[in-house]
Protein backbone atom coordinates (compact mmCIF):
# COMPACT_ATOMS: atom_id res chain seq x y z
CA UNK A 1 0.00 0.00 0.00
CA UNK A 2 0.89 3.48 -1.08
CA UNK A 3 -0.45 6.82 0.66
CA UNK A 4 0.87 9.98 -0.75
CA UNK A 5 -0.55 12.81 0.99
CA UNK A 6 0.17 17.45 0.69
CA UNK A 7 -1.60 18.46 4.19
CA UNK A 8 -2.16 22.65 5.11
CA UNK A 9 -2.43 21.13 9.02
CA UNK A 10 -0.21 19.49 11.13
CA UNK A 11 1.24 15.80 10.99
CA UNK A 12 0.51 13.63 13.67
CA UNK A 13 2.31 10.57 13.76
CA UNK A 14 -0.49 8.39 15.27
CA UNK A 15 -2.86 9.66 12.02
CA UNK A 16 -0.65 7.49 9.84
CA UNK A 17 0.98 4.91 12.37
CA UNK A 18 -1.48 1.94 10.89
CA UNK A 19 -1.68 2.77 7.43
CA UNK A 20 1.83 0.42 6.97
CA UNK A 21 0.54 -2.44 9.46
CA UNK A 22 0.85 -5.53 7.76
CA UNK A 23 0.79 -8.85 9.47
CA UNK A 24 4.18 -10.28 7.37
CA UNK A 25 6.26 -7.01 8.40
CA UNK A 26 8.63 -6.99 10.75
CA UNK A 27 10.03 -3.47 11.00
CA UNK A 28 7.98 -0.55 10.68
CA UNK A 29 10.67 2.63 10.68
CA UNK A 30 9.18 6.58 10.19
CA UNK A 31 11.42 9.68 9.78
CA UNK A 32 9.75 13.14 10.29
CA UNK A 33 11.61 15.96 9.18
CA UNK A 34 10.67 18.84 11.69
CA UNK A 35 11.50 22.97 11.84
CA UNK A 36 14.86 23.05 13.60
CA UNK A 37 15.49 26.79 15.12
CA UNK A 38 18.95 27.02 14.67
CA UNK A 39 21.18 26.98 11.23
CA UNK A 40 24.63 27.38 10.88
CA UNK A 41 25.98 28.34 7.73
CA UNK A 42 28.76 26.83 5.63
CA UNK A 43 30.50 30.41 6.51
CA UNK A 44 29.83 29.11 11.07
CA UNK A 45 27.21 31.87 11.79
CA UNK A 46 24.12 30.61 13.47
CA UNK A 47 20.52 31.77 12.49
CA UNK A 48 17.67 31.56 14.25
CA UNK A 49 14.62 30.61 12.53
CA UNK A 50 11.19 32.06 13.45
CA UNK A 51 8.67 29.71 11.08
CA UNK A 52 9.18 27.68 7.39
CA UNK A 53 6.47 27.64 4.75
CA UNK A 54 6.48 25.46 2.35
CA UNK A 55 5.13 25.93 -1.28
CA UNK A 56 4.77 22.95 -3.84
CA UNK A 57 3.63 22.64 -7.42
CA UNK A 58 1.40 20.29 -5.96
CA UNK A 59 0.11 18.01 -8.51
CA UNK A 60 3.63 17.64 -9.83
CA UNK A 61 5.25 16.84 -5.92
CA UNK A 62 1.93 14.39 -5.70
CA UNK A 63 2.91 12.34 -8.53
CA UNK A 64 6.53 12.23 -7.21
CA UNK A 65 6.35 11.37 -4.30
CA UNK A 66 4.14 8.55 -5.73
CA UNK A 67 6.72 7.45 -8.06
CA UNK A 68 9.34 7.38 -5.33
CA UNK A 69 7.35 5.46 -3.09
CA UNK A 70 6.59 3.14 -5.65
CA UNK A 71 10.68 3.07 -6.50
CA UNK A 72 11.07 2.51 -3.13
CA UNK A 73 8.91 -0.19 -2.44
CA UNK A 74 10.38 -2.31 -5.27
CA UNK A 75 13.73 -1.40 -4.49
CA UNK A 76 13.90 -2.54 -0.53
CA UNK A 77 10.79 -5.08 -0.95
CA UNK A 78 8.07 -2.70 1.37
CA UNK A 79 4.91 -3.75 1.78
CA UNK A 80 3.79 -0.21 2.77
CA UNK A 81 4.99 3.83 2.11
CA UNK A 82 3.73 6.78 3.76
CA UNK A 83 4.46 9.77 2.53
CA UNK A 84 2.92 13.39 3.67
CA UNK A 85 4.34 16.90 3.30
CA UNK A 86 3.03 20.07 4.80
CA UNK A 87 2.56 22.97 2.93
CA UNK A 88 2.22 26.81 3.96
CA UNK A 89 3.64 27.74 7.46
CA UNK A 90 5.29 24.90 9.33
CA UNK A 91 6.28 26.58 13.01
CA UNK A 92 9.17 25.19 15.23
CA UNK A 93 9.28 21.71 16.27
CA UNK A 94 6.59 20.69 13.70
CA UNK A 95 6.81 17.96 11.32
CA UNK A 96 7.03 19.22 7.62
CA UNK A 97 7.48 15.63 6.36
CA UNK A 98 6.67 12.47 7.43
CA UNK A 99 8.04 8.92 5.62
CA UNK A 100 7.28 5.59 7.02
CA UNK A 101 7.47 2.37 5.77
CA UNK A 102 7.22 -1.50 6.89
CA UNK A 103 9.12 -4.55 6.09
CA UNK A 104 10.12 -7.95 6.90
CA UNK A 105 13.59 -7.36 7.84
CA UNK A 106 14.82 -3.69 9.30
CA UNK A 107 17.90 -3.81 6.93
CA UNK A 108 15.03 -2.83 3.94
CA UNK A 109 12.69 -0.26 6.36
CA UNK A 110 16.25 1.49 7.64
CA UNK A 111 17.67 1.38 4.16
CA UNK A 112 14.29 2.76 2.43
CA UNK A 113 13.97 6.19 4.23
CA UNK A 114 17.33 7.81 3.66
CA UNK A 115 17.06 6.87 0.34
CA UNK A 116 13.36 8.23 -0.13
CA UNK A 117 14.35 11.20 1.83
CA UNK A 118 17.72 11.82 -0.11
CA UNK A 119 15.20 11.75 -3.60
CA UNK A 120 12.60 13.99 -2.36
CA UNK A 121 15.39 16.65 -1.27
CA UNK A 122 16.71 16.72 -4.66
CA UNK A 123 14.01 16.38 -6.68
CA UNK A 124 10.21 16.67 -5.52
CA UNK A 125 8.84 20.44 -6.64
CA UNK A 126 8.63 21.64 -2.68
CA UNK A 127 10.16 24.67 -1.39
CA UNK A 128 11.02 26.07 1.86
CA UNK A 129 10.63 29.81 2.67
CA UNK A 130 12.84 30.62 6.09
CA UNK A 131 11.73 33.70 7.76
CA UNK A 132 14.30 34.60 10.40
CA UNK A 133 13.96 36.41 13.76
CA UNK A 134 14.66 39.79 11.96
CA UNK A 135 11.50 39.03 9.88
CA UNK A 136 13.49 38.52 7.17
CA UNK A 137 13.01 36.00 4.33
CA UNK A 138 14.54 33.45 2.24
CA UNK A 139 13.42 30.62 -0.34
CA UNK A 140 16.07 28.09 0.15
CA UNK A 141 17.38 26.82 -3.66
CA UNK A 142 20.16 24.66 -2.53
CA UNK B 1 10.12 30.39 -41.31
CA UNK B 2 9.13 29.10 -38.64
CA UNK B 3 6.13 29.54 -36.96
CA UNK B 4 6.21 30.51 -33.01
CA UNK B 5 3.68 29.59 -30.49
CA UNK B 6 2.58 31.31 -27.01
CA UNK B 7 3.66 29.24 -24.42
CA UNK B 8 2.84 29.15 -20.49
CA UNK B 9 5.01 28.32 -17.80
CA UNK B 10 4.06 28.00 -14.27
CA UNK B 11 6.47 29.39 -12.09
CA UNK B 12 7.65 29.00 -8.17
CA UNK B 13 9.20 29.96 -5.21
CA UNK B 14 12.12 32.14 -5.65
CA UNK B 15 11.23 32.94 -9.45
CA UNK B 16 7.58 33.30 -8.54
CA UNK B 17 8.41 36.03 -5.57
CA UNK B 18 11.00 37.79 -8.74
CA UNK B 19 8.23 37.87 -11.19
CA UNK B 20 5.88 39.13 -9.03
CA UNK B 21 3.40 36.49 -10.79
CA UNK B 22 2.94 33.14 -10.60
CA UNK B 23 2.96 32.42 -14.92
CA UNK B 24 5.13 33.91 -17.52
CA UNK B 25 4.07 33.89 -20.70
CA UNK B 26 6.05 33.96 -23.74
CA UNK B 27 6.66 33.07 -27.45
CA UNK B 28 8.74 30.70 -28.99
CA UNK B 29 9.68 29.18 -31.96
CA UNK B 30 7.72 25.91 -32.73
CA UNK B 31 8.61 23.13 -31.71
CA UNK B 32 11.43 24.67 -29.03
CA UNK B 33 13.64 22.73 -26.70
CA UNK B 34 13.64 22.87 -22.73
CA UNK B 35 16.99 25.12 -22.15
CA UNK B 36 15.38 27.70 -24.88
CA UNK B 37 12.09 27.90 -22.77
CA UNK B 38 14.39 28.42 -19.85
CA UNK B 39 16.26 30.84 -21.69
CA UNK B 40 13.32 32.52 -22.87
CA UNK B 41 12.02 33.10 -19.29
CA UNK B 42 15.07 33.95 -17.92
CA UNK B 43 15.88 37.01 -20.48
CA UNK B 44 11.73 37.96 -19.47
CA UNK B 45 12.56 38.11 -15.54
CA UNK B 46 16.47 39.50 -15.24
CA UNK B 47 16.17 39.75 -11.64
CA UNK B 48 15.83 36.28 -11.63
CA UNK B 49 17.88 34.87 -14.04
CA UNK B 50 20.80 33.55 -11.86
CA UNK B 51 18.12 31.23 -10.29
CA UNK B 52 16.32 30.18 -13.76
CA UNK B 53 19.67 29.02 -15.02
CA UNK B 54 19.33 26.40 -12.70
CA UNK B 55 16.39 25.37 -12.21
CA UNK B 56 14.63 22.52 -14.82
CA UNK B 57 11.56 22.21 -16.76
CA UNK B 58 8.89 20.19 -16.32
CA UNK B 59 6.52 18.75 -18.82
CA UNK B 60 3.38 17.63 -17.76
CA UNK B 61 4.58 16.97 -14.00
CA UNK B 62 7.98 15.33 -15.83
CA UNK B 63 11.09 16.63 -15.85
CA UNK B 64 12.71 16.91 -18.95
CA UNK B 65 16.39 17.36 -20.21
CA UNK B 66 17.84 20.24 -21.63
CA UNK B 67 17.48 19.25 -25.19
CA UNK B 68 14.26 17.91 -25.24
CA UNK B 69 11.83 19.26 -27.99
CA UNK B 70 8.02 20.54 -26.59
CA UNK B 71 5.31 20.17 -28.66
CA UNK B 72 3.80 23.13 -27.86
CA UNK B 73 0.24 22.40 -27.89
CA UNK B 74 -1.64 20.67 -24.92
CA UNK B 75 1.00 20.86 -22.48
CA UNK B 76 2.08 21.95 -18.83
CA UNK B 77 4.93 23.51 -18.19
CA UNK B 78 6.92 24.31 -14.56
CA UNK B 79 10.12 26.10 -14.47
CA UNK B 80 11.44 24.02 -11.30
CA UNK B 81 14.14 25.95 -9.08
CA UNK B 82 16.01 23.87 -7.08
CA UNK B 83 13.92 22.04 -4.60
CA UNK B 84 13.87 22.18 -0.94
CA UNK B 85 11.27 19.95 0.74
CA UNK B 86 11.92 17.60 3.36
CA UNK C 1 16.90 13.12 27.30
CA UNK C 2 16.73 9.38 27.84
CA UNK C 3 13.56 7.18 28.69
CA UNK C 4 14.07 3.36 28.90
CA UNK C 5 11.33 1.15 30.06
CA UNK C 6 10.54 -2.43 29.71
CA UNK C 7 6.39 -2.84 29.76
CA UNK C 8 3.73 -5.53 29.98
CA UNK C 9 1.32 -3.80 27.76
CA UNK C 10 1.26 -2.97 24.08
CA UNK C 11 3.81 -0.10 23.33
CA UNK C 12 1.93 3.15 21.19
CA UNK C 13 4.27 5.10 19.40
CA UNK C 14 1.89 8.24 19.91
CA UNK C 15 3.00 7.47 24.00
CA UNK C 16 6.07 8.58 23.46
CA UNK C 17 6.24 10.70 20.21
CA UNK C 18 6.95 13.96 22.12
CA UNK C 19 9.80 12.56 24.30
CA UNK C 20 12.53 13.58 21.57
CA UNK C 21 10.93 16.73 20.74
CA UNK C 22 13.68 19.52 20.78
CA UNK C 23 13.24 22.82 19.00
CA UNK C 24 17.05 22.29 17.87
CA UNK C 25 16.55 18.88 16.23
CA UNK C 26 15.36 18.39 13.00
CA UNK C 27 15.14 15.02 12.24
CA UNK C 28 12.86 12.55 14.25
CA UNK C 29 13.22 8.41 13.63
CA UNK C 30 11.47 5.84 14.94
CA UNK C 31 12.07 1.87 14.48
CA UNK C 32 9.05 -0.42 15.96
CA UNK C 33 9.91 -4.20 15.91
CA UNK C 34 6.87 -5.87 15.12
CA UNK C 35 5.78 -9.37 15.78
CA UNK C 36 5.65 -11.34 12.21
CA UNK C 37 3.19 -14.20 11.01
CA UNK C 38 6.15 -15.74 8.33
CA UNK C 39 9.41 -17.16 9.54
CA UNK C 40 11.84 -18.37 6.57
CA UNK C 41 14.25 -20.64 8.27
CA UNK C 42 17.86 -21.17 6.99
CA UNK C 43 16.52 -24.05 5.14
CA UNK C 44 14.53 -22.43 3.03
CA UNK C 45 11.36 -23.58 5.28
CA UNK C 46 8.07 -21.10 6.40
CA UNK C 47 7.35 -21.74 10.16
CA UNK C 48 4.20 -19.74 11.07
CA UNK C 49 4.26 -17.81 14.12
CA UNK C 50 1.44 -17.77 16.30
CA UNK C 51 2.60 -15.18 18.92
CA UNK C 52 6.00 -14.62 21.01
CA UNK C 53 6.87 -14.62 24.80
CA UNK C 54 9.66 -12.10 25.00
CA UNK C 55 11.73 -13.11 28.68
CA UNK C 56 14.51 -10.73 30.42
CA UNK C 57 16.75 -10.25 33.01
CA UNK C 58 15.28 -6.94 33.95
CA UNK C 59 18.01 -5.16 36.28
CA UNK C 60 20.82 -5.98 33.50
CA UNK C 61 17.99 -4.88 30.23
CA UNK C 62 17.40 -1.99 31.20
CA UNK C 63 20.92 -0.79 32.59
CA UNK C 64 22.31 -1.96 29.33
CA UNK C 65 19.33 -0.35 27.23
CA UNK C 66 20.42 1.97 29.06
CA UNK C 67 23.86 2.11 28.53
CA UNK C 68 23.53 1.85 25.05
CA UNK C 69 21.09 4.74 24.57
CA UNK C 70 23.84 7.17 26.18
CA UNK C 71 26.54 5.82 24.15
CA UNK C 72 24.70 6.13 20.71
CA UNK C 73 23.33 9.98 22.05
CA UNK C 74 27.44 10.45 22.50
CA UNK C 75 28.59 8.61 19.08
CA UNK C 76 25.70 10.26 16.82
CA UNK C 77 24.70 13.74 18.81
CA UNK C 78 21.08 12.84 19.53
CA UNK C 79 18.99 15.35 21.33
CA UNK C 80 17.04 12.06 22.82
CA UNK C 81 16.96 8.52 22.64
CA UNK C 82 13.79 6.48 23.71
CA UNK C 83 13.90 2.41 23.75
CA UNK C 84 11.19 0.59 25.34
CA UNK C 85 11.01 -3.04 25.08
CA UNK C 86 7.50 -5.21 25.82
CA UNK C 87 7.93 -8.48 27.99
CA UNK C 88 5.68 -11.37 28.07
CA UNK C 89 3.55 -12.22 25.12
CA UNK C 90 3.65 -9.96 22.12
CA UNK C 91 0.87 -10.90 19.43
CA UNK C 92 1.20 -10.74 15.79
CA UNK C 93 1.57 -7.29 14.19
CA UNK C 94 1.97 -5.79 17.38
CA UNK C 95 5.39 -4.12 18.57
CA UNK C 96 8.07 -5.94 20.64
CA UNK C 97 10.02 -3.07 20.82
CA UNK C 98 10.41 0.89 20.20
CA UNK C 99 13.23 3.38 19.38
CA UNK C 100 13.57 6.67 19.12
CA UNK C 101 15.37 9.18 18.60
CA UNK C 102 16.45 13.09 17.49
CA UNK C 103 18.98 15.19 16.14
CA UNK C 104 19.97 18.44 14.39
CA UNK C 105 19.93 16.33 11.25
CA UNK C 106 18.99 13.30 9.32
CA UNK C 107 21.82 11.76 8.71
CA UNK C 108 22.75 10.92 12.80
CA UNK C 109 19.13 10.20 13.39
CA UNK C 110 19.00 7.13 10.77
CA UNK C 111 22.18 6.05 11.46
CA UNK C 112 22.36 5.70 15.00
CA UNK C 113 18.49 3.79 14.94
CA UNK C 114 20.41 0.60 13.38
CA UNK C 115 23.49 0.91 15.38
CA UNK C 116 20.98 0.57 18.16
CA UNK C 117 18.93 -2.38 16.93
CA UNK C 118 22.38 -3.81 16.27
CA UNK C 119 23.42 -3.87 19.79
CA UNK C 120 20.25 -4.70 21.50
CA UNK C 121 20.26 -7.91 19.37
CA UNK C 122 23.49 -8.55 20.12
CA UNK C 123 24.06 -7.88 24.34
CA UNK C 124 20.78 -7.03 25.74
CA UNK C 125 19.70 -10.15 28.14
CA UNK C 126 16.01 -10.39 26.47
CA UNK C 127 14.84 -13.75 24.72
CA UNK C 128 11.93 -14.72 22.31
CA UNK C 129 10.45 -17.44 23.01
CA UNK C 130 8.59 -18.47 19.65
CA UNK C 131 5.10 -20.34 19.26
CA UNK C 132 4.49 -21.78 16.13
CA UNK C 133 0.43 -22.32 14.65
CA UNK C 134 1.29 -26.11 15.71
CA UNK C 135 1.41 -25.41 19.65
CA UNK C 136 5.24 -25.89 19.65
CA UNK C 137 7.31 -23.67 21.44
CA UNK C 138 11.22 -22.53 20.93
CA UNK C 139 13.41 -20.38 22.99
CA UNK C 140 15.26 -18.11 20.35
CA UNK C 141 19.38 -18.43 21.04
CA UNK C 142 20.27 -17.19 17.49
CA UNK D 1 43.71 -26.44 50.43
CA UNK D 2 41.48 -24.27 48.63
CA UNK D 3 38.09 -22.70 50.40
CA UNK D 4 34.97 -23.44 48.54
CA UNK D 5 31.98 -21.11 48.48
CA UNK D 6 28.20 -21.55 47.32
CA UNK D 7 27.11 -19.61 44.33
CA UNK D 8 23.62 -18.63 42.88
CA UNK D 9 23.68 -18.15 39.32
CA UNK D 10 20.62 -16.70 37.41
CA UNK D 11 19.13 -18.74 34.67
CA UNK D 12 17.24 -17.76 31.84
CA UNK D 13 14.99 -19.01 28.37
CA UNK D 14 16.46 -21.67 27.07
CA UNK D 15 18.68 -22.94 30.17
CA UNK D 16 15.71 -22.05 32.62
CA UNK D 17 13.81 -24.31 30.91
CA UNK D 18 16.25 -27.26 30.92
CA UNK D 19 16.85 -26.71 33.95
CA UNK D 20 13.32 -26.43 35.54
CA UNK D 21 14.80 -23.86 37.92
CA UNK D 22 15.08 -20.04 37.48
CA UNK D 23 18.39 -20.04 39.85
CA UNK D 24 21.21 -22.55 39.98
CA UNK D 25 23.00 -23.26 43.10
CA UNK D 26 26.66 -24.40 42.73
CA UNK D 27 30.02 -24.59 44.65
CA UNK D 28 33.14 -23.45 43.47
CA UNK D 29 36.58 -22.93 44.47
CA UNK D 30 36.84 -19.43 45.85
CA UNK D 31 38.63 -17.08 44.16
CA UNK D 32 37.28 -18.86 40.34
CA UNK D 33 37.07 -17.63 36.77
CA UNK D 34 33.68 -16.56 35.03
CA UNK D 35 34.87 -19.95 32.60
CA UNK D 36 35.03 -21.91 35.31
CA UNK D 37 31.65 -21.01 36.63
CA UNK D 38 29.96 -21.61 33.29
CA UNK D 39 31.61 -24.77 33.33
CA UNK D 40 30.34 -26.03 36.75
CA UNK D 41 26.64 -25.18 35.91
CA UNK D 42 26.99 -26.88 32.59
CA UNK D 43 28.02 -30.14 34.63
CA UNK D 44 24.66 -29.57 37.29
CA UNK D 45 22.21 -29.17 34.05
CA UNK D 46 23.85 -31.75 31.14
CA UNK D 47 20.52 -30.99 29.49
CA UNK D 48 21.15 -27.47 28.44
CA UNK D 49 24.77 -27.90 28.45
CA UNK D 50 25.37 -27.00 24.77
CA UNK D 51 23.30 -23.88 25.06
CA UNK D 52 25.28 -22.98 28.51
CA UNK D 53 28.73 -23.31 26.52
CA UNK D 54 27.57 -20.57 24.42
CA UNK D 55 26.36 -18.49 27.19
CA UNK D 56 28.10 -15.49 28.85
CA UNK D 57 28.38 -14.25 32.30
CA UNK D 58 27.18 -11.37 33.90
CA UNK D 59 28.47 -10.18 37.42
CA UNK D 60 26.02 -7.15 38.83
CA UNK D 61 24.89 -7.15 35.39
CA UNK D 62 27.67 -6.14 33.21
CA UNK D 63 29.17 -9.31 30.97
CA UNK D 64 32.17 -10.35 31.93
CA UNK D 65 35.58 -11.90 30.51
CA UNK D 66 35.73 -15.55 30.90
CA UNK D 67 39.13 -15.50 32.57
CA UNK D 68 37.34 -12.99 34.95
CA UNK D 69 38.04 -13.49 38.62
CA UNK D 70 35.03 -13.60 40.80
CA UNK D 71 34.58 -12.27 43.89
CA UNK D 72 31.90 -14.85 45.84
CA UNK D 73 30.89 -12.27 47.41
CA UNK D 74 27.92 -10.56 47.45
CA UNK D 75 28.04 -10.01 43.94
CA UNK D 76 24.88 -11.14 41.59
CA UNK D 77 25.83 -13.50 39.11
CA UNK D 78 23.62 -14.39 35.83
CA UNK D 79 24.09 -16.90 32.94
CA UNK D 80 23.38 -15.17 29.86
CA UNK D 81 22.38 -17.45 27.04
CA UNK D 82 22.85 -16.09 23.52
CA UNK D 83 19.65 -13.15 23.49
CA UNK D 84 17.12 -12.36 21.04
CA UNK D 85 15.32 -9.35 22.40
CA UNK D 86 14.61 -6.84 19.71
Amino acid sequence: MIFIRLVQTPIELVDWSSKIDDPDTGAHAWFAGVTRRKTTTASGAVRITKTLHYQAHQSMAEAQLRQLAEQAKQRYSLAAVVIVHRLGEVPIGQASVLVGCSSAHRSDAFAALPWIMDRLKADVPIWKRETYMDESTEWIHP
Amino acid sequence: MTSTAPLRILLFAGVRDAAGCDVANVTVDDPVTAAKVIETVAAQIPAAAPLIGVSRLAVDGQYVAPDHVIDCSDVELALIPPVSGG
